[in-house]
């Protein structure tokens, strides 16, 4: 998340700014917000309801039923190419570790939301920008395969850049892998609802992301498959307003609803009551 | 033209050739030397091509005059009738495929086109398909399925184009559905890697029960340039980067991404179509012969399997 | 604004209301009066809806307040979740869906929409969808076979709408590939004809296990003032064209088109749309009920039965 | 077929015309041609290649092999809604029949087809603009139903106004009638080639005719849901040079050829020889 993040790096540089970790800026608007609020808020701007990114563990406790989560997510990532840029892929990983506080970009487990047996899944920008790797692709690939055992829905918050470069084929094949799994879920009717948070790219909306029964997306999120840079640099043009935004996909068809942040978990609990077997019928 | 480091093997050849050709309206015996330059000509391949770096095979992949998936099927397969239309928006000409007949058996095919001049390459968007190209693709296997015949799949793009009109008609969306379909299928399904490799463009076909590549094409998560332009901000970087993502034939059967290595012959597939295509024939033989003796739950079931296990990770 | 033949009804009606009034304050006794006024009425009622025309009843069909799909749903359902788009080009507001609760188990609805004003009219297109429109209405009955809940179809459409946008994506074959989806669902399908049911645009969603109709609606091949613009060459001579086409809900009950009418109050739904609901209610619970103990291979085939027998021809 | 009924009216009239009759002029080019060298290039303009509508008798010769052919449809027309507009449906049935030399707009039967065993069903433009009631939708579904109980492979060549008004909702019934029906052939394999000719809309083209596994349209056919008219009138503009014209289809992606009427049987025997269950293996 860009504000722990912030916050962090500067702790790490030793400044002592109190006045700057007590209040957070708007990107949109530029309304000076008490950090409190904000995240009482969740992450929602209260003067231009702007989506702020909001931290994976934060993104549980919304969805979660109060108490009722336990992790299941313990991988580690290894570098298995060996890949070196301009450093090494370990030593990457090192970092990332130390900013986002968890082993990989993804954090999840059992839970009950709206009282409905689940798999929830988040994925975690803090962490190399949400970027899926063997990690991430192994780890929603047995959230869902355990969904299907233990006869649980399975809800998914994607965030990510993409796929990882630095695991180059094999982050490739994760695409592939998550998806084959979601058909574990057809013999037993279990719902899968997937959440597409600002941004989501790549490989990740070119999976699992697009995939789910009902596709919620958060105001504003961008959302596409090649990144923006990337299209620009194709078409050698700027970019027309509010393109791959989610309202955009909205209009172009590829999500249900989008939806306010403060109404997510009734709506993401509706839809699992509507489809999960056991409340099929009240 | 010849790429960079085929230079000097082109250029021997051509000394050679003026020889011969000298020798043969003067009447001098040049018969030795002749022979002599040919040995020396063989040991330069062999070194070049022995030790191409992982650079110079995505050139290779990309080499002008390296078959492309309809030379494949014409070369190859018999009886072929071309498909056309997503039956939704539109046809994209960076995707082809219909019918043909595969030893004498009727199979699926569907492949990225690249273009074999510029005009065509133009028309066919440098083979990176719009979404419409996958839902082509996606009615091509409901039809493999429908009839109960094998579907091959023959990846040859950069990747999906990545445009204003691609993103609007849902880039993403497709392709997760082209890989889930293929997925589904109930029939034996092969994907070949024949050049390029690029990205969920080339993987939205490459769902196969077994996936097959030739020597030098490349199969990765990003090309060499973008990801240079990415990590290291210079796009001049590629060779670097290609080294860095291990996307080579030999690295990703290593790797378990590919489950056969196609050899082609020395230099490459453009240097001599018919030897490199005489191997994809009996590489795709071989393998629908294996898979044809599998019932459809097993065919599901094996290409679960085939990508449940890739990746690599420790145990927390 | 009254229908012309609601008009000596609502006139009569008004009279009477100020009668009362002025009984009311005057403190006047006229309740023999306005009791013979009301028995009047209520003559004068039976006579106009006992022997409404069909194009009387196209008209009611029309009518504005007449409830949509989304107030049947609002009002016979709980717990609506309303899902868009089709996944492959747009969201299409003249076709309306999600999953829902009906009596209080879990069905998949879809729906033609109407406006219930003219800017709203405008944004749904009049209820004439699109090619998205249709394959949004495939994707919820993917969903209704996915989790094997009941389908439920409301057809309110003067049509599918006929414009080049629409011709572009495939107008035809998209009509053709929802009909047949619908027919495939292994879950009971019921549709109900609420207001309009125009041509294959209706159809469209209209391939019910059963088919229900209200009782003022109508459903034919083509609209009456199409039919009237053709045939007669005239659109003026729709109240003719109706006539012919033997458009409304007892015709079609007789040609076996479809297999229930769902009474109205008398002049119509859109008078009180509460009992006409509540008729509707009981109908869709029944008829769920009935459909709910048939196996997926049962439904399947009770619905080729049911449209493999209509039509009417002699043997040669 | 419009020649063919020019030509009959002509005869009726009594009028005795020979050159017309031997000669008929090419709508497109204007190109005078000898009729009988016009059947022999079947009804494709030698001058520049227009293709003319082709009788329905001709269509059967064109595609079946040679005394291959059994005809086996035979139903008449009744008048379900004793439908009156300007005269009554029964007079304009007769007339019908009269000028189509058959009881409805369709004829068909079992034939081989470059040796594949099929159902061949062709439509009738000149009985009513080949639209289609009880009759035609009735012989399509029984053709199809032959098919699969007899491993036939299904090629149709449509060709039709619509869904005819003067049955109405029964008329509209028979899209779901052939629809349901083609769901028959897939247990068994059996393939469906669809031939789309000029012109092809309404109620046929957004049924059947668009469902089958290949679909080949003839050139410059006018193919589509809505006529031209309708639409003009719905957007009160010209319409676009070439909108829906099977070249217009193929590149929207709705038809798999554009095939020329002299290759058209080869073309549609190389598929039946490659689906067809008992050729798919030679
Ligand atoms: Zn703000
Ligand atoms: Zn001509």
């Amino acid at each position: 998340m860009a504000l722990e993040r912030l916050f962090r790096r500067r702790r790490a540089q030793g400044e002592a700014r109190d006045i700057p970790e007590l209040w957070a800026k708007c990107p949109k608007c530029d309304a000076q917000i008490y950090k409190k609020d904000l995240e009482h808020n969740l992450y929602v701007c209260p003067k231009c309801s702007h989506h702020l990114r909001m931290p994976a563990s934060k993104r549980i406790e919304m969805l979660a039923d109060p108490g009722s989560f336990e992790e299941t997510t313990r991988l580690r990532p290894t570098d298995p190419l060996g890949f070196v840029d301009t450093e090494p892929y370990p030593k990457r990983l090192e970092r990332y570790q130390r900013e986002a506080g968890r082993p990989d970009a993804i954090v999840g487990g059992r839970c009950t939301i709206g009282g409905v047996p689940s798999i929830l899944l988040v994925m975690d920008y803090a962490f190399a920008g949400g970027s899926m790797g063997s990690v991430v692709g192994e780890e929603i690939t047995r959230g869902i395969e355990q969904a299907a055992q233990e006869e649980r829905a399975v809800v998914i918050v994607a965030v990510s850049g993409g796929a990882r470069m630095q695991e180059a084929a094999l982050s490739l094949m994760q695409m592939a892998k998550t998806t084959l799994a979601l058909d574990r879920l057809w013999a037993r009717r279990l719902p899968y609802v997937s959440i597409l948070t600002d941004p989501t790219t790549g490989g990740v909306t070119a999976s699992f992301a697009a995939l789910a029964d009902v596709i919620f997306a958060e105001p504003g999120a961008l959302i596409g498959f090649a990144g923006p840079r990337v299209i620009k640099q194709t078409i050698r043009q700027e970019l027309p307003e509010g393109f791959q935004r989610a309202e955009f996909l909205l209009k172009h068809g590829m999500v249900d609803q989008v939806v306010d942040r403060r109404r997510l978990k009734a709506q993401v609990a509706q839809v699992l009551g509507l489809l999960h077997p056991a409340r099929v019928r009240l | 033209m010849p790429l960079e480091f085929e230079k000097p093997i082109e250029e021997l050849e051509s000394k050679i050739a003026e020889l011969e050709g000298f020798a043969a309206s003067s009447g001098v015996d040049l018969s030795d030397e002749i022979r002599g330059l040919r040995e020396r000509l063989a040991r330069l391949k062999s070194e070049t091509f022995a030790n191409l770096s992982r650079w110079e095979r995505v050139q290779i992949a990309r080499a002008p005059g390296r078959p492309t998936t309809l030379d494949v099927i014409a070369q190859l397969m018999t009886d072929f009738v071309e498909l056309s239309g997503d039956r939704t928006f539109g046809e994209d000409a960076a995707v082809v495929g219909g019918l043909a007949r595969f030893e004498g058996s009727t199979v699926v095919v569907v492949g990225h086109q690249k273009g074999r001049d510029t005009k065509e390459n133009i028309r066919r968007n440098f083979a990176m398909p719009h979404p419409e190209g996958y839902r082509k693709a996606m009615r091509l296997m409901d039809m493999a399925d429908r009839f109960g015949r094998p579907f091959i799949a023959f990846i040859d793009t950069p990747g999906a184009y990545p445009g204003i009109s691609a993103e609007e008609r849902g880039q993403a969306w497709v392709i997760a559905q082209s890989i889930q379909r293929m997925a589904r299928l109930r029939v034996p399904a092969v994907a070949v890697v024949l050049g390029e490799g690029g990205s969920g463009g080339a993987l939205a076909i490459g769902v196969g029960n077994r996936v097959l590549i030739m020597e030098n094409a490349w199969y990765s998560v990003i090309s060499p340039e973008s990801c240079a332009a990415i990590l290291w901000r210079d796009a001049r970087e590629a060779a670097k980067a290609a080294e860095a993502l291990k996307l080579t034939a030999p690295d990703l059967l290593a790797l378990g991404v590919v489950d056969r290595v196609i050899p082609e012959p020395d230099g490459g597939a453009h240097r001599n179509p018919q030897a490199a295509l005489a191997n994809l024939k009996q590489a795709l033989s071989e393998t629908l012969a294996e898979l044809g003796a599998l019932s459809p739950e097993a065919l599901l079931e094996d290409r679960y399997r085939r990508f449940r296990g890739l990746g690599q990770f420790l145990e927390g």
